[in-house]
């Protein structure tokens, strides 16, 4: 027993030499990527609405991975011209109605094994940001959201930054921890519509 | 050898990070600490440990768990580790199915019918960790670190953590990647930092106060990745072990305060 | 049939400090569309005598938990702590003051 | 409301079927009445402890904000000599009483529980002693944790 007790302490210290490195992020190779597929394609099976395909890295993924979400400039250039190109503007006005919005931010379901498939997704936006002073509950992996459009205002071109932003968000920012909401097709045109009044409309909680 | 155990307690205390001991919850998280009902669990589990099971209609008294047949005292904080009759690394809830088919007899697909149970009813799996994570109470968790499987189990946990896939472009890393963030009001331990990882990895399993069950750490892993949009790993998996692997390293030296509570 | 329940009775400071684990769902109105299922009446024995007597709602929280304090008390006095629920069920639980 | 009551007397009558097996069920006593007020006014009314007068002499230890409102650790002390009775009440709660304890000789009007609270509320402590009630309060918070799946 005794033996049990003081041994680790000992054991640690002895394998401080070949000990692992602890607290850094890992930076993974383009063999890391591949064989963490693989183990994924071997190891993760599907279920409900998440099927395997998920577990396929696109270009962005793959750089963000390869770069551990710091690439050089050059990359992020790259992956931030790409993202921008894919964003589909509707026409017209982008602003939706911002009570819609509110319900789409506080919304943390949608696209998981265990959400009913055709049920639209939340935008689980209150998970990572500030957004309506009245929400106290936020979460705070993003910026704060509060006054967004009292400082920018509403007009088209900022509509259209905050639309692409929603879209996607890799387009101004390579590896942002933010979805990809539009380009992933978890959010619908009218409901990016709504979250971009939530966020510029001056009637929003978010502005006054 | 009492104060073998204060040593390293006082340490750890010592390395309690700053967000932890800041935190607007602290007061709550002692509390709910001292008043959880987590022995009726490790109650339950002993139950079912001693309780004949399966086609051969044998107990699981007679598991190997590291320490030798049947050998429960300090086993929980010695996992995950290699095992030579498997020729792999297992942690607590993979070797507990290997017992439940090799000695019981029983087939995979049947133990693993409902390895995470609800509140009204918990699974078996839940009251076996309970139970044996008990035994190892106050010691220092040293999984697995000389075989190089168990290396490799580690850096593919490593690996795991960091990489970003699926439909919402997550790891484990983005929530758990940066120092003082949540979600909503939860906060959120950068688990791949020891300071971080040893408080929070020496007491899974742990009952949750939010839905009042009884949970194993690789339902946490599993739960991640249904959030993170993820197909479901499979229990018992090589990934689901790596992870446990490399965060339960990442926590090593830390004594074993669980079975305890989580929010 | 009821779960489990587990108790601990220990001398503190010149009291016995009694602390009772029970297994119970203590489902709500809410939970259960109006048909909740809960612990109405809990008592605390000493060596066959009744010290407390507690009535509780739905709102104690599923699998209570339960602390009490004695005056006084010795090494090997019995505590014994019983339930009943709103179905009739009951359980209850010995143990001896260590 | 009513359907609980004649649930409840269902069960009485069931009860004292059972009785002779189970002896214990046969005293118990549950104030229907308290336990069914929606106001904690009004639960103390039927506890017969309206109009307490504020007591520091009460002691409720409890967390300020609780991460989670399902399990929620209060602890009550009475310090008012001859204490014979504490009753918790949740405010805000759809029925505000939680629970309610006597002491007898022999017993510390002490108790420590784990009460359920729907959203941020007062806790009502109402302690009996010497014929007369005392009361004391204290506020919780109850936040929102969780992704929300």
């Amino acid at each position: 027993m005794r033996r049990f007790l003081l041994l680790p302490l000992t054991a640690a210290l002895a394998s401080c030499t070949t000990a692992p490195t602890l607290g850094e992020r890992h930076k993974a190779s383009s063999a890391d990527l591949q064989q963490v597929t693989a183990v994924l394609k071997r190891d993760f099976r599907a279920r409900g609405q998440a099927t395997m395909d998920r577990v396929e890295l696109d270009e962005v993924q793959r750089l963000c991975n390869l770069h551990a979400d710091n690439p050089p400039v050059e990359v992020a250039k790259r992956i931030e011209e790409s993202q921008l190109k894919a964003i589909k503007l509707p026409s017209g006005g982008l602003m939706g109605d911002w009570k819609a919005g509110e319900k789409i931010a506080q919304s943390g379901r949608g696209a998981m094994w265990s959400d009913k498939p055709g049920v639209q997704p939340g935008g689980s936006c209150y998970n990572c940001h500030q957004i309506s002073p009245k929400e106290e509950a936020f979460g705070t992996i993003g910026p704060s959201l509060a006054g967004f459009g009292k400082t920018r205002g509403n007009r088209p071109e900022i509509q259209q930054y905050t639309y692409g932003k929603i879209y996607n968000a890799k387009a101004y920012n390579a590896c942002s921890h933010m979805p990809r909401f539009g380009h992933s097709g978890s959010l619908t045109e009218q409901q990016i519509k709504d979250l971009v009044a939530l966020l510029l409309d001056p009637a929003s909680p978010v502005n006054q | 050898m009492m104060r073998a155990i204060i040593g390293s307690a006082a340490l750890a205390l010592a390395v309690v990070p700053a967000w932890a001991q800041q935190s607007p919850f602290a007061d709550y998280q002692r509390m709910t600490r001292e008043s959880a009902p987590v022995e009726l669990f490790e109650l339950s589990g002993e139950e079912l440990w001693k309780k004949p099971q399966g086609p051969k209609n044998v107990s699981l008294e007679k598991c190997d768990l590291g320490q030798g047949p049947g050998v429960l005292r300090g086993a929980y904080a010695g996992l995950p580790r290699y095992f030579a009759d498997v020729d792999r690394v297992m942690d607590l809830e993979t070797r507990l199915l290997h017992c439940m088919m090799t000695l019981q007899g029983r087939s995979r697909e049947e133990a693993t019918k409902r390895v995470f149970g609800n509140a009204d009813s918990p699974s078996e799996m839940e009251y076996l960790s309970a139970y044996v994570a008990g035994q190892s109470h106050g010691m220092p968790l040293r999984p697995g670190m000389s075989h190089s499987k168990e290396k490799a189990s580690f850096e593919l946990g490593q690996k795991l953590y960091f990489h970003r896939a699926g439909a919402w472009d997550f790891s484990c890393a983005s929530c758990h990647g940066e120092d003082d963030k949540r979600i909503r009001m939860s906060e959120l331990p950068v688990l791949y930092k020891p300071a971080v990882a040893r408080p929070l990895i020496a007491t899974w399993p742990a009952y949750r106060v939010s839905n009042s069950q009884f949970k194993t750490i690789q339902w946490r892993m599993n739960d991640c990745y249904r959030q993170m949009r993820m197909p479901e790993p499979v229990f018992g998996s090589e990934a689901m072990v790596a992870l446990v692997q490399f965060l339960t390293v990442t926590a090593q030296g830390e004594p074993y305060r669980g079975p305890s509570v989580k929010r | 049939m009821a779960g489990p329940m587990k108790m601990r009775a220990t001398l503190a400071g010149g009291n016995t400090d009694v602390r009772v684990l029970m297994s119970h769902p203590m489902a709500t109105e809410q939970q259960t569309k109006g048909k909740p299922h809960f612990i109405q009446n809990l008592t605390v024995k000493v060596n066959g005598k009744t010290v407390i007597e507690g009535e509780i709602s739905q709102a104690v929280s599923r699998n209570p938990v339960f602390s009490f304090r004695l005056k006084g008390g010795a090494k090997g006095d019995k505590i014994e702590v019983s339930w009943l629920d709103n179905k009739g069920d009951t359980n209850k639980t010995e143990t001896a003051v260590a | 409301m009513n359907d609980q009551r004649r649930g409840a007397l269902r069960i009485a009558g069931a009860l004292a079927l059972a009785a002779l097996l189970k002896p214990f069920a046969a005293l118990a006593a549950w104030n229907q009445a308290a336990f069914a007020s929606k106001s904690s006014a009004d639960a103390l009314k039927n506890l017969g402890t309206a109009g307490a007068e504020s007591s520091s002499q009460i002691l409720i230890e409890a967390p300020q904000i609780a991460e989670n409102g399902a399990v929620v650790p209060i602890e009550v002390t009475s310090n008012i000599p001859g204490t014979t009775s504490l009753a918790v009440l949740v405010e805000k709660n759809p029925y505000p009483l939680v629970a309610k304890f006597e002491f007898a000789e022999g017993a510390v009007p002490f108790v420590k529980l784990n009460a359920k609270m729907g959203e941020t509320s007062d806790v009502r402590v109402v302690a009996t002693a010497g014929g007369k009630s005392y009361q004391a309060t204290k506020e919780i918070k109850v936040t929102i944790g969780g992704c929300g799946g």
